[in-house]
């Protein structure tokens, strides 16, 4: 009986990696299992090496695992590089014969032909369903009805019968041709219902929920997944997903609806964001309710766009010229990701200023399942929207709480001017007088001390472990996952996950770490969170444990590390 | 333009009482009040006109017209405003911008401008320098010249804004003249009344730094080809693209006679029209106005969604 | 074009052993093909020769020329070549971009590298999608449709590149084919020679995503303007301006036929002669080798410039 | 008999106050008075009130006074505006009459009627000099010979000498008709050689001096002033400057030419830069030696472009996705502005990295006297450059230090292959293996250390005052003037300047700041440096003097708030 099963699909890109290790994980989400994936490839179309990790356990898992249980190499070069991960009771599965003990001798050619002869198709044509071939393999190692597995390749093809036929009657000469001599007993588990997603198709659903009306982005790794979900399901909820020329034109368009009236957001990474800065004072400045989904990936420059890191923290806390009031809100997995977007969104609206979502890579591009969301919680606050008739409107008004009534076009009386100069409360630019400025200043600045009173305890920070614990970890978005999973093992650390990193909740932080011993872990060069932590509340960390090789932390690495008798002041991980 | 307002409301004068910095003699004068008068004539309610502005002179008009406005960034106005007739096709939107904020810094926006052909009117104040900050060169400043505002002459050669307009897909495109009060407004409403992106770029001189490109420049020179028996407007993409070339010859004309006018004039799918393929409720609710929650719970609900994905 | 190298010096191959990683059959190869050959027949020495890319798949093309190269940003791939060649006018200078990355971020350097005219030659790779981001619309995708990689069918008109090329001010604009070797082979070494800013937009066909605009679709339809008859070169000014609407006639066609060849060739001043005007030793003087310093110690002297504030 | 002499020019942009108050500065000068400037215009061309200041005094100042001995009024506005800020004993000169005891009656009609009439010339064609009239009137009232006014007028219309001798005889008139009442007795100095400019000459100088060869830069106040400047001088010294369509061009073209192999710079402000960090990041990832001035002014967004903040330093510090190496240098005068400029260019060709030069609006258009610059110490280091032929070249070697050669193109063997993605050392992108990854990231991020241990402690800090006070201020930037002025005056206080921003010099600042009580000054919000102080030390400033309605310190608010008993943790200055 073994507690998780790790398998990897490893090849060329598009030859169809991610459709087998999906398909998979698919199969076992239906069966109850909790799965994780995690998707390693190369920033180019086709032909270069890539793989994907699906892990399989009837316990919440959050991290990949350095071990594979089954690998399914798509080439022979991926065979070369992977056999030597597979743990010695594992299997390969793959067409031709291998010298290694572990492969599974499927009869590849002998089930294609079989299958193409009933079809009446030529051998060449069933080429692409080598991977099926593979699949079924695993999962009649598994043990695991092979009804099951056909459903799913059923409703993969929902649109292509013939397809899908030949696929399951593949499906059924696995099943009756291959016997396996090594098998795979997985704990069992109970069936619960639950989503297979990543955080694009979470932050997703938070924009449809939210009612966000308009979104505008320029194409970017991984940012543009999401943008392109929002495509498939805009006819059905009703809004505007607009492609700009370049993220200037992205942001700015966000900027001028949500000054129209509309729920407004755009989704970037790295370089995309770049060029969004001076946009994003701007929506400082004119206090315009903006939410920025900014999906972070290994840098600088284009750096290596489809790896992970969260290398871009102190950037988006001091992005763009001047000083202005932002929000900043990092989830630290999808189930955050959803609450916090339609979170986000409130606080733009009814602190009219620009928000920013700090995702990941990782979290971008890392399937796993998660437990239906709960809508019945769920809250719209909008602020004070003004959508009717009013008079003697001033749109920055100074007001005891420092948010003025907002007004949009086309409501009588309430007329608005939206300016990015220093203006006075009607929104005109000629005053430039002393005391205006520092009123202006002050009024805009203040509303980062509502913010931290308003928002509630765990938006800002969340505690995992035992409080008396002495060693407390810290962290943030993407990387609580494997610690979360470490933690379950070590005991003796907690963690602390910082959520809301601008304004930055002091009060809640002090009262987690006061008096312990602290150790940052992140994923970037230099610790950046611990920093800011230095910088806000003085705490300084013992050791900053980083990653920064494009890849996620690995379940062993973490445990590896934290289980030293002594940490260093800074430890590098390195497993990729 | 706004299809139909209804119930036609009386407009408030289209005058702020923000006093006016501009120069004395600015031929941003005349834009404004070509403008005002434009908007007089249409009688669209204030509330449902919004008027955005870049950075520049120019860029500052925002402040002198009595409706809702935009001061937005440098090179973003164009951006900006194509954003608010997407976000409420109800609204009647005209965005401003200097030759340096649209043809400069704005241009990759101008460029994609053209290829949604949003319906509304891009209006390009016209000087040949960066005004604001002191008169260097802009896009349009002829090859050769030295107004006296610079260091140098300028190397550069310049954009022709209709030209580069016709190039960028907009569907109609003329040319006017800040002190030609009557001609401009009339270009105005046309441009308005247009179904689509419309591009009027003014002839308009920096009294303080362009002391090439001047009244006394520009009144010899200028004439109205429509005057001259152009007819700009194309009825069918086959018109339109016979016209086009026809367009661009009068487009290359400057020296002894500036043509100005409207060059091309042609009604084809707004980017409104085009939403509506993918979107078959848009325009037809309107999401501003749409609630999205009730009593603070949300309306849409996502259950269909997350169902897909188990 | 590099005027004179002196002494002619025999160039290594032009082919660097890295592993391309393009889809198979992808257009990119064709490009990559022709350049190198033209490259060969003009026999540059390869440390002479700089090659810009932008981002993109197209954009990759630097790592497999064996010159001088710059991979830079989204959209910069042009601004960049520009100033190594303002920096370095000995070198010749060619700028890679995709139609994303020069036609929609890069448009608003498009239309400015017009008004310089610097000497290079900047190549579009123009496939209508958005290779290395999986195959969105890119700004010449036609309108209305609907490649199999994106969700939606396309709301937006294409851009034009010969005639936003030709609005912008290239003194050199030609379509080419990336199928068809020889012709653009000939086509690139033409745009090299060419004194002034060439423009090149060679028609690509991603093989992974755009399944429209395919070998099979432009195989029968793309025909050689020069060969039934036009004449790209305008000798002087006025020829230039009357041969600019018939080269955007020409433009213009799309559908059964599809012109291809040069449709302007003019030479004017570029950006190096016209900056010999402003600083005499420009161009006579190669900066790159003059040296700042002796031991050490600047070789400028700023005295002069001290006093003139005293 | 005074120390320092106060004059004000006021009145609509476009008058002619620039014209007077240079004219007025520039003479005193050659006197041998040191003088101070300060400008206070509206972000408009013609037409809105703006006033300038111009401080006179043997000893030297570095900052504007409240006080007004002289002023001159240049519409009736402007008198009503300022005359409550002249002292009493303090006089005005303007044309019409006055019921004010001050006012200074000079016959402006008569002698304007008398030069027309010598001339032949209308009446109303001398308007335009009524300025020199109250020049000439400010110099006989502090007793200057009034030849040496003619000779700087004589200069100041060289071109054109009819105007020139127009306002010369205006001059003799005014000396011949009026008699004031009240003189100015200013304390005697001494004659020495001195420049009278401000940091965007000092900056264009240093720039000709370090050999740079291209400039690229966009429009934008007030940083183009530099690049104007510079576009006068270039025929002379050979170099070339480029006004590009917008400021991602500029920074590009910068990085490409620097590339190119010549020595590069762009100069912007805040929204300009906002729009270069996209390419910022692309510097520190290629290693190119790119030198950017960063002109402050009051932000967020447009803000208020022509007036003056310290707003911008942690976006500095962090601007651009991802990690890379930077330097961050603040000159506090022009004289450093020069130094700085060139071991910028030094710094940037040594490390192979981006150099940012952060300086503001008051020292850009605050003209002052500044000893002429002692060339004899400047070296130029252009670090590993290779200008000849080579062969097995790789553009990112690993070496020792972690610096690289540098080839440029042209070079025989030494062809150069420059990437923004993650690159091998040949500078190829498609390895994205992860230990190259981190070897690279390691490589660039050394530099850091590298700056830190060869740059010299002057280009770090310096340290103003007696070691043994208990109360050393922190401050950066022109902030520096006005603190130096007051510390003349309160000896308890010394200061502490910080220049070097990052890598932040953490040693010298320990060693002068330990066991202090630390007072932060800085013209921004939120105390941009105290934070970073305590990020990078730890250390806490028991209070923050901050001043943020667009105006500099003024000397008067500088002493009243040091000379407190007790400082606020916050403290808000508020002159305009
Ligand atoms: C990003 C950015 N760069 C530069 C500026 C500075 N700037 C202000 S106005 C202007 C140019 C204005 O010229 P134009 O658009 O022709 O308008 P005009 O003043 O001539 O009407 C510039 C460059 C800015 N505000 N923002
Ligand atoms: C600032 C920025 N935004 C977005 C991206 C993501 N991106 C990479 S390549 C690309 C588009 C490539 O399309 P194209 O230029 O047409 O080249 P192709 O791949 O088709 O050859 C985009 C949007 C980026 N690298 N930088
Ligand atoms: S500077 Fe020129 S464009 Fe600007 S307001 Fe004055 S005259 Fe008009
Ligand atoms: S995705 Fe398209 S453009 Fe990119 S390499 Fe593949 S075929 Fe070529
Ligand atoms: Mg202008
Ligand atoms: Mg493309």
């Amino acid at each position: 009986m073994i507690h998780d099963l790790n398998l990897m699909v490893a090849g060329p890109q598009g030859s169809g990696i991610n459709f087998t290790s999906d398909t998979f994980a698919k199969v076992m989400a239906r069966e109850g299992y909790h799965v994780f994936t995690n998707a390693e490839l190369f920033s180019t179309i086709k032909g270069e090496h890539s793989y994907f990790r699906v892990r399989v356990c009837k316990d919440m898992i959050r991290s990949y695992s350095e071990r594979i249980d089954i690998l399914i190499p798509l080439d022979a070069k991926s065979v070369m590089l992977h056999a030597k991960e597979l743990s010695k009771d594992g299997s390969i599965i793959f067409e031709d014969s291998l010298e290694d003990p572990r492969h599974a001798d499927i009869p590849y050619k002998e089930i294609l032909q079989t299958v193409a002869t009933k079809f009446g198709k030529a051998l060449s044509e069933l080429n692409v369903m080598k991977n099926t071939v593979a699949l079924a393999g695993a999962t009649k190692m598994i043990g695991l009805d092979k009804e099951k597995l056909k459903k799913v390749i059923s409703e993969n093809f929902a649109s292509k019968p013939t397809i899908a036929s030949m696929n399951n009657a593949i499906v059924d000469e696995v099943y009756s041709e291959f016997s396996p001599t090594r098998t795979f007993d997985l704990e069992p588990t109970t069936y619960k219902k639950r989503m297979f997603i990543n955080s694009t198709h979470a932050v997703g659903m938070g924009k449809v929920e939210a009612g966000m009306k308009f979104q505008s982005y320029y194409p970017i790794t991984p940012a543009s997944d999401e943008s392109n979900y929002l495509e498939r399901v805009m006819e059905r909820y009703d809004f505007v997903v607009e492609q700009t020329e370049d993220e200037i034109a992205a942001i700015n368009m966000a900027v001028a609806a949500a000054n129209t009236g509309l729920r407004s957001a755009t989704s970037t990474s790295g370089p995309g964001f770049s060029l969004m800065v001076e946009a994003l004072s701007y929506a400082g400045m004119t206090e315009t309710p903006v939410v920025i989904f900014y999906y972070q990936r290994a840098g600088p420059a284009t750096g290596m766009p489809t790896r992970h890191e969260q290398g871009d923290l102190k950037f988006a806390l001091s992005a763009g010229h001047g000083e202005f009031p932002r929000v900043i809100i990092a989830p630290g997995d999808h189930k955050e990701a959803f609450y916090d977007t339609i979170e986000a969104f409130n606080i733009a609206e009814e602190y009219q200023l620009p928000v920013i979502v700090l995702l990941d890579k990782a979290m971008a591009m890392s399937n796993y399942t998660v437990d239906p969301f709960d809508l019945s919680k769920i809250r719209i606050n909008r602020g004070k929207l003004v959508l009717s008739e009013t008079n003697g409107y001033l749109r920055y008004k100074f007001e005891e709480d420092g948010v003025s009534p907002r007004s949009v076009p086309g409501i009588k009386g309430g007329l608005i001017t939206i300016a990015g100069d220093e203006h006075d409360e009607d929104g005109h630019i000629f005053t430039e007088d002393a005391d205006n400025r520092v009123k202006m200043m002050d009024k805009r600045m203040h509303k980062m001390e509502s913010v931290l009173k308003a928002v509630n305890a765990d938006t800002k920070v969340k505690f995992y472990g035992k409080p008396t614990n002495k060693k407390v970890i810290v962290s943030w978005g993407s990387s609580k996952g494997p610690i979360l999973d470490v933690l379950d093992k070590l005991g003796e650390y907690s963690l602390l996950q910082i959520r809301m990193m601008e304004p930055f909740p002091v009060e809640e932080v002090m009262k987690f770490l006061k008096g312990k011993t602290i150790i940052a872990i992140e994923q970037n060069y230099t610790g950046q969170l611990a920093d800011l932590l230095k910088e806000k509340t003085g705490l300084e960390v013992s050791s900053r444990i980083v990653k920064f090789n494009g890849r996620p932390f690995a379940f062993e690495e973490m445990v590896e590390v934290l289980s030293k008798s002594k940490l260093e002041k800074r430890e590098v991980l390195t497993y990729a | 333009m706004l299809s139909t307002v209804n119930p036609p409301a009386k407009p408030q004068s289209y005058k702020t009482n923000v006093e006016i910095d501009w120069c004395p003699g600015c031929g941003d004068f005349g834009i404004l009040n070509a403008l005002v008068l434009a908007l007089q004539e249409l009688k669209i309610p204030n509330e449902n006109v919004v008027l955005t502005g870049g950075i520049g002179c120019s860029s500052k008009i925002p402040h002198y017209v009595n409706v809702n406005t935009l001061h937005t960034l440098h090179g973003r106005s164009l951006a900006q405003a194509q954003a608010v007739k997407i976000a409420n096709p109800r609204l009647e939107v005209i965005s401003a911008s200097g030759d340096g904020d649209g043809l400069g810094i704005g241009s990759a926006h101008f460029v994609a401008a053209g290829r949604r052909n949003v319906d509304m009117t891009y209006i390009v104040f016209d000087n040949g320098v960066y005004g604001l900050t002191k008169g260097q060169a802009s896009p349009t400043l002829p090859y050769g010249e030295m107004p006296k505002s610079i260091e140098t002459e300028n190397l550069k050669f310049p954009v022709n804004p209709l030209f580069l307009g016709l190039a960028s897909g907009f569907t109609f495109v003329a040319r006017s003249y800040s002190y030609n009060i009557k001609h401009l407004k009339e270009t105005l409403v046309k441009a308005m009344k247009h179904r689509g992106l419309a591009l009027v770029d003014v002839m308009q001189p920096c009294v303080t730094y362009n002391n090439i490109n001047t009244k006394e420049f520009y009144d010899p020179r200028l004439y109205d080809i429509e005057k001259e028996g152009w007819n700009p407007v194309a009825n069918n993409e086959s018109e339109y693209k016979q016209k086009i070339p026809q367009a661009v010859v009068k487009s290359l004309e400057w020296g002894d006679r500036i043509p100005m006018g409207v060059f091309m004039d042609y009604q084809t799918e707004t980017y409104d029209q085009k939403l509506q393929k993918l979107v078959p409720a848009y325009g037809k609710k309107n999401y501003v106005m749409e609630p999205i929650e009730s009593s603070g719970k949300p309306l849409n609900d996502v259950t269909e969604l997350m169902d897909s994905f188990c």
